[in-house]
């Protein structure tokens, strides 16, 4: 890698993320044009229908009355876990490794986080009426119910949204007036608002680098809470197979998992796309790899767990709920569960495996695809064999609800490719500082060494 | 009229030694401007304090308290018994109190941030945009000839790749 | 009466346990399932006074039955000896339900009469309460119903239509509760008599196996035969107390 | 070249003041409409004044709109409840001729509503009249009008108030009042 | 807002103007819609708005007769529950009768007179004028032959009967026949034959102590299942320490299939179909030769059953001696003891055969007339000759019969349905093409309505006058009012108006003067009041009460001592059942079943009752064929699979479902489902297992022996799976319904374990 970077100068990064801004090719063009087409189709005609029509759009019957609606909000909830979480874990830790992926990473929580809240209004029977839950003054002195998980989940979602956008513009200041001098026209005033006025002076550095590690610290515990009370949403419930101790670290692990997935998703396409070939490196590969080897073998410990405690407690319920997790209706989904998310990251544990592109690539898919499900059979499973027999019910998602899991995916597209032309996808300053440091010829060398 | 003087160097380092000169020198707080942050400043130009951790903090004990009064105010302003359970129920209170907290703590700290940096810059202020880049400049506000041709010597002196006089605005 | 009185009142709930003691009724069905034979005749009670609609054949095969009380059977044993158990299986109007807690705006909460109270009109159709429901009792309007007329002219003016999207499960019958309260009033009575109101399902039962009544009297029939020693909760080991009580089938042939 | 973002703001000035006016202007004819096409004071088949008869002539509401007293809802007068006394009274008024064709014709009249509440509210004015509620106090000075306005807004907040000052017993339970 | 060019001052301005636009349409699309308040020109009196008005009347949904009460708001009839005041069903209602609403605000009502025009069947109706349609079927009538004038009327009682009576007397015609396709001739039959009874008795299963079934379903749609549900209720657990010493009543059904009374009972014994009659013998001899019987008759009675010793009962039967024996020994002991049977059992070959048997159990624990027996019925207040005019499989053979030969000339339908209560086999719908007029009264297209050429609908039973006598009674005398209860909606009359209709266009009048049903109906109940009711006050108050109350019963019970026919204990034999269809090339019996919901198939055009899962099987909406679990393993065959069921008659198709508690040998299958008429609920849906009955009849009372078919079953590989709301119908020990030993446990005997004890919340309550 230093090979790589050694003639790299700070200009040749400032040029290439100026570049990446200013300079579009048609495929950029068609991409997007193609993600808003299927967000609109895939998406946005499905959701009319069903607004129209009513829920009964989708597959959801009388006990299993939550669907795949509410499995694509926690994927989407998960997914956005690495982003800010990772950057801010890395950023206290201070590695290198960190700065020249996490401005996307954080751009992914930021739109997954998006992406999520749209699947809760998709999900609801009456989203029109969503402002109820909002804590608002009103004539009838009549508030949202605080004692609600759901309510829990607004809270920790806006503040998590807020948190996590914030901290992503903070990082990016200096980036924005950098790329302020070197713009025109509309650009330019857009980056000489977003930049508030940035100069660089000592003192801005100063300030700019306290306010960022507190919000770092303040994130931290923030992403964990969001995915626990995510969590809560099914454990607080007596359902068996959801009222669970260990869904709380369980969902939690399992959210940063499919996000540091997501990550590798993301880098590859930066890396191929966006030309920035000498600043995402196999380094960075490497080490999400080994992220994700760790993250796969916690997240295989909690299945087992899970089943031996399903198993252990011998009750009816549980036990039936057991039997038709691994052998019932879904099983077939399980199974495939298991193997993305359990069996194939054993891979990983070469090192040419995690160093080469492609596969890395193919693998975060999988691992995304196995988390979806994942996050289906929570659902299903559990809701369709409730407590009494005689209501027990098998539920298919319908049509609509798998185009608009594709159209989400086309959502989260567009928003990213919106992003990568207005944010420096690469933070141009954090870069800098890994770089080797030019140096006046003929200067005594004590000067030099610091 | 302000007039500055402005040092260019390659690297951080002639910058920071020719701050240390400025300053022995009685020059007024010399302010280096860079594309990346210089460690070390503090050794040279003297510790900065910053307010934003105060901002931080009781932004934070804010956010507790009003989480909280949101929750069980709001309960007793309209009796729903649920479940069997009091109608100030603690602990799902105390979940809607730690969310707020770190709410407001985040706003906070950005409030902190821009008061203490003085953002976003209404007026215009002394700026290098070579320094965005790839230089690190140091300036010194000097009026007067002399002062001005002092300056000048201690930066060339440290090693500054060009030095010129700016004032608030140009450059 | 002030905020701060009613923030003052409110506190003096700060933390007290067993909220319910003070409601001045705390509505109660007993159901005897020796009594119970499963002809299925509070099914279409319920249905007709509740305005609950027909659902059609491809709505039912998908899961989408809407009566609020429904006949469970549960076979034991295999030919010849077979034996089927029915069991009516209606809102618990738990004390201690589920449901209410994890409702975001309230739509569903305990009222003044310990009933479990559906709100339809506040109803967002998040359907987290029909998920944290362990009796699977509570029914989420999937699409907007319609009644080929002139059906529609039986519908009973005292109960709302609901539209697509809210949640909804048995009442109790409030709106007859809210009538009988009426005489009540009307008579100068503080409290409605035993027996004065009785739900639609209980009223047609033709083996009276089911009894409706107020637990806080205890001269009711209810009390008495919630008393019995043969009286037992469904899923009574989630604790969730259940107002509908159970009396247990008897086998005459066991032990 | 600047930092300043002073320019910036002067180049989206117009802009703003783009965004500024259509706001404006939206809630400019938003409160147009209500104040110039209000739905609360619709037209009736027969101009019926309540200020002649319950004003002038100070029938009391509870002769015409029995119900009030027993039953849910107050009800309007039928056809040959008015005729009771326009057969003699002012008989020739034109008005009152509209009212005798329908009479003739034992044909009903269809009365816009002025106060109209949801299906799912339940509201009994039996149990209001009962407990000495003026019909004013939810339906304005009716005696003066001349054609009934709605003068209240029929919403829940109303209620609430009313319930809450006299501290009705569970008037703030949902159930007293959804259905 | 210094520099504002013009450019700029009119782009502010179509900004301003567009944005207001906006905000207009808003507030236009979010006004709320005008509703309007119209009043009655001239109030009905008892009416306001807002307020219930109660009316009380009879249930037309089945010929148990029980009494309604009638929810009605706004003039619209909104529920219907039992009248409390009615002897029978004691303010309680069943399904069926709660869905009534659903037949008078059915969508598919016929709206008026039509007349047919184009081919019978192919629906091409138009619209007359009530004067068009009664005075085209007046002359057909006049021109008709005498004997060649058919009614064919449902059941009805009371002064319609009489009405229908005095008609046909008019028209010199005696071919009346009221035709029910559940109507227990064999019953009849049976009682006439061991008691000579001309009634049906009451059986007083609220104060029996054991009551062995022979294939009645009595809590479902045996005779009267509301009244008997209340019994079996109190018998069950209403029976405190005065009446019945609080002894818990046993249940014992015999039948081949589990029906809803099979499941409630406490024994549930399969004996071989046909076969109930010789295990009723195996027991009355089993009582008899312990002596348990010290009758003067017990020589004749030893005698009679000799031959019927428990081992040869329960070789036939499929019932082993031992509990052949501890039966005959709890229902002796039991004091009283009674035995019922019907349903399936009496419509074999063999059914009176059977059911006199049954009697004779009843003879034999000497429980006739007492509480908890039989107890014998006096004759209805009136209209008692309609029991007379009940036409069984035999009648309508002979109906058929002179159709074909032509000797019919007109027909008059009134809301009965023999199209699709008979079997094809029986070719009644053939028949009926040979019948020049036929007129239909039915409020509905039905199958035989759609065969009629002149349409004069009645009105619903909750639109018309009328009265009714329950059959069977409850001992006494009980006579009910059905009056209107709402405006008629649609241009109908009652039948009895009908009628009286014909009545004036033959000009009758002079022998039938009354011109309204309501008047006959006033005037023959002023000839009740005056003949000896010992109700106070004038014929007015009476009838007020009778109206306001809608029952009126006479406290007069039989006495006496009832005797048995002579020769019937000699005579004391069951004979073998046949079957059509040889058992090799048709290995079950079909059970058919009248279904909970439908009935005989009256309730397939009621939404509610098609949404009414079946209690047995929660299966909606179809028809479906029950097996043994076992029997349906060995010809690999699933829930779910659709099979061809085939008679000597014909085949039909329906899924199998898996049912527990059936014989291997036999398959059950419900009525009611199958229409090809009866409007959108009910037509093409399911299957019509009557269709394929063969026409076996009952040798003594002549009735269709419906279950004397033999069936093979034929996989058709297809599946169709049942829409049914249930999902796995076991338990898995989750203690759901929990059950314990006999009522008289040690208090707190397991019951309290797996559930929170139940605490009473103390209250002070004011003595209200």
């Amino acid at each position: 890698m230093q090979t790589e970077e050694q003639q790299l100068q700070f200009t040749d990064i400032h040029n290439d993320v100026v570049r990446s801004l200013v300079v579009t090719g048609r495929g950029y063009y068609i991409t997007l044009g193609c993600a808003i087409f299927v967000l609109l189709t895939c998406f946005f005609f499905p959701w009319f229908y069903q607004l129209y029509y009513g829920i009964g759009a989708a597959g959801m019957n009388s006990p299993t009355v939550w669907g795949t609606y509410l499995a694509s909000f926690i994927f989407w909830i998960g997914l956005s876990h690495s982003g800010t979480l990772l950057s801010c874990v890395l950023h206290i830790t201070n590695s290198q490794w960190r700065k020249a992926m996490y401005r996307s990473a954080e751009a992914m929580t930021l739109f997954s986080l998006m992406v999520a809240a749209m699947m809760v209004m998709v999900h609801l029977g009456r989203p029109w009426f969503i402002h109820w839950s909002v804590p608002y003054p009103n004539q009838m002195e009549l508030w949202p119910n605080f004692r609600s998980p759901l309510l829990f989940d607004v809270m920790a979602i806006t503040t998590y949204l807020t948190g996590s956008s914030i901290f992503i513009y903070m990082g990016s200041i200096p980036d924005f007036a950098a790329v302020r001098d070197r713009t025109t026209g509309w650009r330019h005033h857009l980056y000489t608002l977003l930049s508030l006025g940035w100069r660089g002076t000592d003192t801005e550095w100063h300030r700019l680098g306290w306010a960022y590690t507190f919000l770092a610290v303040l994130i931290i515990p923030l992403a964990v809470s969001v995915h626990s009370i995510v969590s809560w949403d099914f454990a607080m419930s007596i359902v068996p197979g959801l009222h669970q101790t260990i869904f709380a670290p369980y969902f939690v692990v399992g959210a940063i998992y499919s996000g540091t997935a997501g990550i590798v998703t993301v880098m590859f396409v930066l890396r191929k796309y966006m030309n920035f070939e000498q600043y995402i490196t196999k380094l960075h590969f490497d080490n999400l790899g080994k992220l994700l080897l760790v993250l796969s073998l916690l997240w295989s410990y909690i299945n087992i767990l899970e089943l031996f405690t399903g198993w252990y407690s011998g009750t009816s319920t549980e036990y039936e709920q057991l039997k038709y997790k691994l052998f019932g209706y879904y099983a077939p989904l399980y199974w495939e569960m298991i193997l993305f998310c359990g069996v194939a990251p054993l891979l990983l544990i070469s090192n040419k495996f995690r160093t080469s592109f492609v596969p890395m690539l193919v693998l975060s898919i999988a691992i995304n695809i196995g988390m979806y499900t994942e996050r289906f059979l929570i659902i299903a499973t559990t809701l369709s064999r409730q407590y009494l027999p005689e209501s027990w019910r098998v539920y298919v998602p319908s049509l609509v609800e798998l185009s608009i899991i594709v159209g989400s995916v086309a959502m989260f597209v567009t928003l990213f490719l919106l992003f990568v032309k207005i944010f420096p996808s690469v933070s141009i300053y954090e870069v800098k500082e890994t770089m080797k440091i030019p140096k006046k010829k003929g200067m005594p060398e004590w000067q030099a060494t610091h | 009229m302000a007039s500055n003087a402005l040092g260019l160097f390659l690297d951080p380092d002639s910058a920071l030694e020719a701050a240390r000169r400025l300053k022995g020198a009685g020059f007024a707080r010399p302010e280096l401007i860079s594309p990346i942050p210089i460690h070390g400043v503090e050794d040279v130009l003297g510790p900065k304090k910053s307010v934003i951790r105060r901002f931080t903090f009781f932004g934070g004990i804010f956010g507790a308290l009003s989480g909280f009064t949101l929750a069980a105010g709001t309960a007793v302003l309209y009796l729903h018994p649920t479940g069997g359970r009091p109608i100030i129920t603690i602990p799902p209170f105390l979940i809607i109190t730690y969310e707020m907290t770190i709410l407001f703590g985040i706003l906070a700290t950005v409030l902190g941030f821009l008061i203490s940096a003085r953002f976003p810059a209404i007026r215009e202020r002394v700026y290098v945009p070579e320094a965005g880049v790839d230089r690190f400049a140091v300036t010194v506000d000097c009026d007067g000839e002399e002062r001005f041709r002092r300056a000048e010597a201690i930066l060339r002196e440290a090693g500054a790749e060009t030095v010129r006089s700016i004032s608030e605005g140009e450059s | 009466m002030s905020i701060l009185d009613r923030f003052v009142s409110g506190w003096r709930e700060f933390r007290k346990d067993g909220y319910y003691e003070e409601f001045d009724y705390a509505w109660t069905m007993t159901i005897d399932l020796d009594r119970c034979t499963g002809c299925g005749a509070c099914v279409t009670a319920c249905q007709a006074e509740n305005n609950i609609p027909i659902v059609g054949e491809s709505a039912i095969d998908k899961g989408r039955e809407m009566q609020w009380i429904r006949i469970e059977r549960y076979w034991e044993g295999e030919y010849p000896n077979a034996k089927l158990n029915f069991i009516p299986m209606l809102c618990q109007q738990c004390d201690a339900a589920p449901c209410e807690t994890v409702c975001p705006v309230t739509a569903t909460y305990h009222n003044q009469d310990g009933l479990n109270a559906q709100v339809y009109n506040r109803c967002i159709g998040t359907r987290s309460c029909a998920v944290y429901c362990p009796y699977t009792v509570r029914y989420f309007n999937f699409t907007d119903h319609h009644w080929d007329a002139p059906l529609e002219q039986q519908l009973n003016p005292d109960v709302t239509v609901r539209e697509k999207g809210v949640m909804e499960k048995c009442t109790f019958c409030v709106q007859r509760i809210r009538q009988a309260k009426d005489h009540a009033k009307d008579d100068g009575r503080r409290r409605v008599r035993d027996g004065e109101v009785q739900p639609a399902c209980v009223q047609s039962c033709p083996s009276e196996a089911m009894i409706f009544g107020d637990r806080k009297d205890a001269s009711s029939r209810v009390s008495k035969s919630m008393n019995d020693e043969r009286a037992y909760r469904v899923l009574g080991e989630l604790n969730t107390r259940p107002s509908v009580i159970y009396l247990k089938k008897v086998d005459a042939d066991a032990d | 070249m600047g930092v300043s973002i002073v320019p910036t703001l002067k180049v989206l000035k117009p802009a703003a003041r783009f965004v500024v006016v259509a706001t404006v202007g939206i809630v400019a004819g938003y409160f147009a409409n209500a104040a110039f096409f209000p739905g609360t004071r619709p037209e009736q088949p027969i101009a019926f004044s309540h200020r002649i008869h319950a004003g002038d002539n100070e029938i009391p509401c509870l002769y015409c709109h029995v119900q009030a007293r027993r039953s849910i809802s107050a009800g309007v007068p039928s056809v040959n409840k008015c005729m009771g006394c326009h057969l003699e009274v002012a008989a020739n008024r034109p008005q009152v001729r509209l009212l005798a064709n329908y009479w003739e014709n034992r044909e009903p009249i269809s009365w816009v509503k002025v106060h109209d509440l949801p299906d799912f509210v339940h509201f009994t004015h039996k149990r209001h009249v009962a407990a000495g509620i003026e019909c004013q106090t939810c339906h304005g000075p009716v005696e003066t009008m001349e054609v009934v306005s709605r003068e209240a807004p029929m919403k829940m907040g109303l209620c609430l108030d009313c319930h809450r000052k006299n501290e009705v017993q569970h008037g703030i339970d949902c159930w007293t009042c959804h259905k | 807002m210094a520099n504002v060019d013009r450019r700029e001052f009119l782009r502010l301005v179509g900004a301003g103007g567009v944005g207001a636009g906006a905000g207009f349409m808003l507030a236009e699309s979010i006004k709320h819609p005008v509703e309007y308040l119209i009043p009655y020109p001239v109030p009905p009196e008892e009416f306001s708005p807002g307020i219930a008005t109660w009316y009380n009347s009879v249930c037309g949904m089945c010929p148990a007769g029980c009494g309604i009460s009638v929810r009605t708001r706004e003039g619209r009839a909104k529920k219907i529950e039992g009248n409390p005041l009615h002897p029978v069903n004691q303010g309680r209602l069943c399904a069926l009768g709660q869905a009534g609403l659903q037949v008078l605000y059915n969508p598919d009502r016929l709206t008026g007179p039509m007349i047919q025009n184009g081919e019978r069947g192919d629906d091409a109706f138009v619209k007359a004028t009530w004067e068009d349609g009664l005075s085209r079927t007046a002359e057909r009538l006049a021109a008709a032959r005498r004997d060649g004038i058919y009614v064919l009327s449902q059941g009805v009682r009371g002064h319609l009967a009489n009405l229908f009576e005095l008609f046909m007397g008019e028209l010199g015609s005696d071919r009346l026949l009221h035709y029910d396709f559940a109507h227990p001739h064999p019953l009849y039959a049976a009682n006439k034959r061991f008691f000579g009874e001309h009634q049906l008795p009451y059986y007083d299963i609220r104060n029996t102590r054991y009551l062995l079934s022979f294939g009645a379903d009595y809590l479902t749609n045996w005779l009267s299942p509301v009244h008997h549900s209340l019994g079996f209720g109190h018998s069950r657990q209403g029976n405190d320490s005065s009446s019945n010493d609080g002894v818990r009543g046993r249940f014992v059904q015999i039948e081949p299939r589990m029906s809803i009374s099979g499941a409630a009972a406490d024994e549930w014994i399969p004996a071989r179909p046909g076969t109930e009659g010789f295990l009723a013998l195996g027991i009355a001899h089993h009582i008899v030769a312990d002596g348990r019987y010290a009758g003067d008759d017990a020589s004749l009675w030893r005698t009679a059953l000799a031959g019927w010793s428990s081992g040869r009962v329960a070789g036939l039967t499929g019932v082993s001696e031992g509990t052949i024996s501890r039966l005959a020994r709890e229902f002796a002991r039991a004091e009283p003891g009674l035995a019922i049977g019907g349903g399936a059992a009496g419509n074999h070959t063999n059914g009176v055969d059977t059911l006199v048997a049954v009697n004779a159990l009843n003879y034999l624990v000497g429980n006739i007339g007492k509480a908890g027996g039989v107890v014998f019925n006096p004759d209805p207040v009136t209209g008692g000759s309609a029991i007379d005019r009940q036409a069984n499989y035999r009648t309508m053979q002979n109906l058929i019969e002179n159709a074909r030969d032509g000797n019919i000339d007109v027909l008059i339908v009134n809301n009965t349905n023999p199209a699709f209560t008979l079997p094809r086999a029986s070719g009644f719908r053939e028949a009926l093409a040979a019948i020049p007029t036929i007129v239909s009264l039915s409020s509905f297209m039905d199958e035989t309505t759609l065969m009629a050429d002149v349409l004069l609908p009645s009105h619903t039973y909750l639109e018309a006058w009328g009265d009714d006598m329950p059959q069977p009674g409850v001992g006494f005398p009980v006579g009910a009012i059905s009056q209107p209860v709402v405006a008629p909606l649609y241009n109908s009359r009652s039948t009895g108006d009908i009628i009286l209709g014909l009545v004036g266009k033959l000009g009758f009048n002079e022998a039938i003067p009354w011109t309204s049903m309501e008047d006959f109906l006033k005037d023959g109940w002023r000839e009740i009041y005056e003949r000896g009711s010992r109700e106070p006050g004038d014929f007015d108050s009476f009838w007020r009460d009778v109206l306001v109350s809608g029952v009126w019963g006479e406290n007069a019970r039989r006495g006496g001592s009832v005797v048995i026919a002579p020769g019937v204990i000699e005579g004391m034999a069951v004979s073998a059942p046949r079957f059509s269809g040889e058992s090799g090339e048709y290995p079950f019996i079909l059970h058919a079943y009248l279904s909970t919901a439908m009935y005989d198939g009256r309730g397939a055009n009621l939404p509610w009752m098609q949404e009414l899962p079946d209690p047995m099987t929660s299966i909606v909406y179809g028809t479906w064929v029950e097996m043994n679990p076992a029997t349906a393993n060995e010809m690999g065959l699933a829930d779910g699979d659709l099979v061809r069921v085939t008679s000597e008659k014909g085949s039909i198709e329906a899924p199998v479902v898996l049912f527990p508690a059936i014989m291997p040998d036999v398959v059950a299958m419900p009525i009611g489902q199958g229409h090809d008429a009866l409007g959108r609920y009910a037509r093409n849906r399911g299957a019509n297992p009557i269709e394929i009955l063969a026409p076996e009849t009952e040798s003594a009372s002549g009735n269709l022996a419906t279950s004397a078919t033999r069936v093979a079953l034929v996989a058709t590989g297809r599946r169709a799976a049942p829409v049914k709301t249930g999902g796995e119908s076991r338990q898995l020990g989750r203690g759901i319904v929990q059950s314990t030993g006999s009522r008289s446990a040690p208090a707190g005997h397991s019951a309290k374990l797996n559930s929170i004890p139940i605490i009473v919340e103390s209250a002070v309550v004011e003595s209200a």
